[in-house]
């Protein structure tokens, strides 16, 4: 009983994630500006990670597996955020001024 | 996932903007080291992630940063290049024609020796991870050879750019960092210690799972260089100086190749371990550990050898010329 | 369960790809770049459940350390090269 | 027949693609890049080698019976690192060009060294 609520939990997670996974993908397709596409692909890249690895520790249970997993989450959580603002901050000091009804610039 | 790899490279030769040509290497790289996973390469899946992804494109851009960002002149004949390159091409395909099938158990680069790498090397090394026992034991000796390699290429380019002086406080690299990178750097004062403690653990993990000297060196420069570029490469060198680093490089070719004088001291061959302790068993593990140990050394501090001197040279263009 | 996610997370890699062959910008490259890592790290991860070897999550950890530090590179050779056009005034 | 030998042709293609770029770019850094797309396909060519169908990762583990062939990927292991260490000398190389004669595009340099 608990095994099949683990994993349909499980499942759950990786279902969420790769929704997210995916719409972030979209976004970062199809936005039309360096901004936006940054509010998409960080925005869902942080949970859809999380989830993801969230799935896998639920799969894995308890052991080195799961406590590597949770490294990793740790780890994508601290620097993922952090990669996106150094990445925003360098966009606005480098000449692409945030406002947004701005155009595509080349 | 080949196919992505052969579209990153053909966008490689298609890009003029070097700076663009060089995030798609990033990317080949991390493709790569991923095509390396997926036919069961962990170790060298890993040393392609750290090298590959991490420090080829960060040693491009500082070059970079010395020559400038575009090509100018126009393609030499590019219609000959390419009929000889088709050519090339076709002859190649033609000789696959004869090779035996991906991934056949019974192909002849699995008959000859591998067969025994991998019956008995469980027994015989006392170690799980194969790749670890047939690289500083079976072929020790190429791998000093690799790494006596690693450590001149290091001094080439020591000779070559390397100034000596580090970066002033007033310097432009330090001044960029007045550039308010708060957040970064407190992000960055929490993982180096983590990377660094990593790195020790694939250096000393190297036998049960994938991992090993060459990558923990690569991984223990990484941290180093993270730190140099958000703190400013004068304050790195105080920290780790460029002459200790000097001594290291040499020193972790100097453990290998004395484990070795060692071995044949005490009456084996050269590099065979077993005869370091009376238990054989025991004594191949020390060895392994203590070539692990000078290869680690020894990469690491090459490394970040090359990169101050690299960092040297931007600082003060005109010493180097 | 999990080959659906791999597939997923290789449409995701090809949507990055296509990203940072067009971008126009570089900053766009560069964000391309930085997700392509992190799906990388993802799909180390599950591939080595879909293997049954989860040692595998070593390579995974490592991804996630150098892609930041390949970006932080990345970023502060921009700021270093624009303050030498500009001469020196950021 | 196609499955069994794709991995080979693409291999191939990305080596002929590195080779392009050497023979056809003037650009130093780029024909470096190039280089490296060279490296990288001999690499994949030799992990290809080593794969066998079923097996798994060559580290001894309890229920595993078939593992692919640790030998190349001991050699490219080392192979890597090496290559990176190279190609930083041929970096250091370039940019000393550069500083000596001002210029990385080779027809450039040919000029040069002709007027002297």
């Amino acid at each position: 009983m608990i095994a099949l609520l683990l994993e349909g939990v499980s499942i759950l997670c990786l279902g969420t994630g790769v929704f997210l996974l995916v719409s972030g993908g979209i976004g970062l397709l199809r936005f039309p500006e360096v901004f936006s596409r940054m509010h998409a692909a960080g925005v869902t890249e942080t949970l859809a990670a999380s989830l993801i690895l969230l799935g896998l520790m639920i799969l894995a249970g308890w052991g080195i597996v799961m406590f590597k997993l949770l490294l990793i989450l740790l780890f994508i959580l601290i620097t993922s955020p952090t990669a996106s603002h150094a990445l925003a901050k360098a966009a606005v000091h480098g000449g692409l001024g945030a406002d947004p009804g701005r155009n595509e610039t080349s | 996932m080949l196919l992505l790899l052969a579209i990153t490279a053909l966008a490689i030769a298609w890009l003029r903007d070097l700076f663009a040509a060089v995030m798609l290497a990033g990317i080949y790289g991390l493709l790569s080291a991923s095509f390396f996973v997926s036919v069961d390469a962990v170790d060298v899946a890993f040393t392609e992630a750290a090298v590959g992804a991490g420090i080829f494109p960060l040693l491009m851009l500082a070059a970079l940063a010395l020559v400038g960002r575009y090509e100018q002149t126009a393609y030499r004949h590019p219609l000959i290049s390419l009929l000889l390159v088709s050519i090339t091409g076709a002859t190649l395909v033609l000789g696959t024609l004869d090779m035996p099938a991906f991934g056949s158990p019974d192909a002849p680069p699995h008959s000859h020796v591998a067969v025994r790498y991998i019956e008995e090397s469980p027994k015989e090394i006392g170690i799980p991870n194969m790749v670890t026992s047939v690289l500083a034991d079976y072929r020790s000796f190429d791998t000093l050879g690799e790494v006596a390699v690693i450590f001149t290429a290091a001094m080439g380019v020591l000779g070559l750019l390397f100034t000596g002086r580090a970066a002033s406080p007033g310097s432009a690299t330090e001044r960029a960092n007045m550039y308010d990178h708060r957040v970064l750097r407190v992000v960055s004062k929490m993982l180096i210690p983590l990377i660094l403690l990593f790195a020790l653990y694939v250096q000393f993990h190297g036998e049960y799972g994938p991992g090993g000297g060459f990558q923990a060196g690569v991984i223990f420069a990484a941290g180093i260089i993270l730190y140099a570029m958000l703190f400013g490469f004068g304050n790195a060198q105080r920290v780790v100086r460029p002459a200790l680093l000097q001594i290291l490089a040499a020193c972790g070719v100097l453990i290998y190749g004395s484990v070795g004088v060692v071995c044949l001291l005490s009456g084996g061959n050269f590099l065979d371990y077993s005869q370091l302790l009376p238990d054989p068993l025991a004594g191949r593990h020390l060895g392994i550990l203590v070539i692990e140990l000078g290869v680690g050394i020894t990469v690491a501090s090459s490394m970040i050898l090359i990169f101050y001197a690299f960092a040297s040279a931007t600082v003060n263009p005109e010493e180097v010329a | 369960m999990l080959t659906a996610v791999v597939v997923a997370l290789l449409v995701v890699m090809v949507m990055a790809l296509s990203r940072a062959l067009l971008g126009p910008t570089i900053y766009d490259r560069i964000l391309a770049v930085n997700v392509f890592g992190t799906k990388t790290v993802l799909l180390i991860a599950v591939v080595g459940f879909l293997f049954g070897r989860p040692d595998f999550l070593d390579i995974a950890l490592v991804y996630a350390l150098i892609n930041f530090i390949s970006v932080i590179g990345v970023l502060r050779y921009f700021e270093y090269s624009n303050e030498r056009h500009q001469g020196g005034n950021p | 027949m196609l499955m069994e030998l794709y991995n080979y042709w693409v291999v191939i293609l990305l080596m002929m693609t590195g080779f392009y770029i050497v023979i056809v770019q003037g650009n130093l850094i780029k024909k470096l890049i190039g280089l490296n797309l060279f490296q990288t396909s001999v690499f994949i060519f030799y992990i290809s080698l080593g794969k066998v169908s079923g097996g798994s990762a060559p580290i001894f583990a309890e229920g595993v019976s078939s593992y692919s062939n640790p030998l190349p990927h001991v050699l490219i292991l080392t192979a890597i690192v090496v290559g990176i260490a190279t190609t930083a000398l041929a970096l250091a190389l370039v940019i000393r060009i550069r500083n000596a004669y001002g210029t990385v595009e080779e027809e450039e340099l040919q000029q040069r060294d002709l007027e002297c």
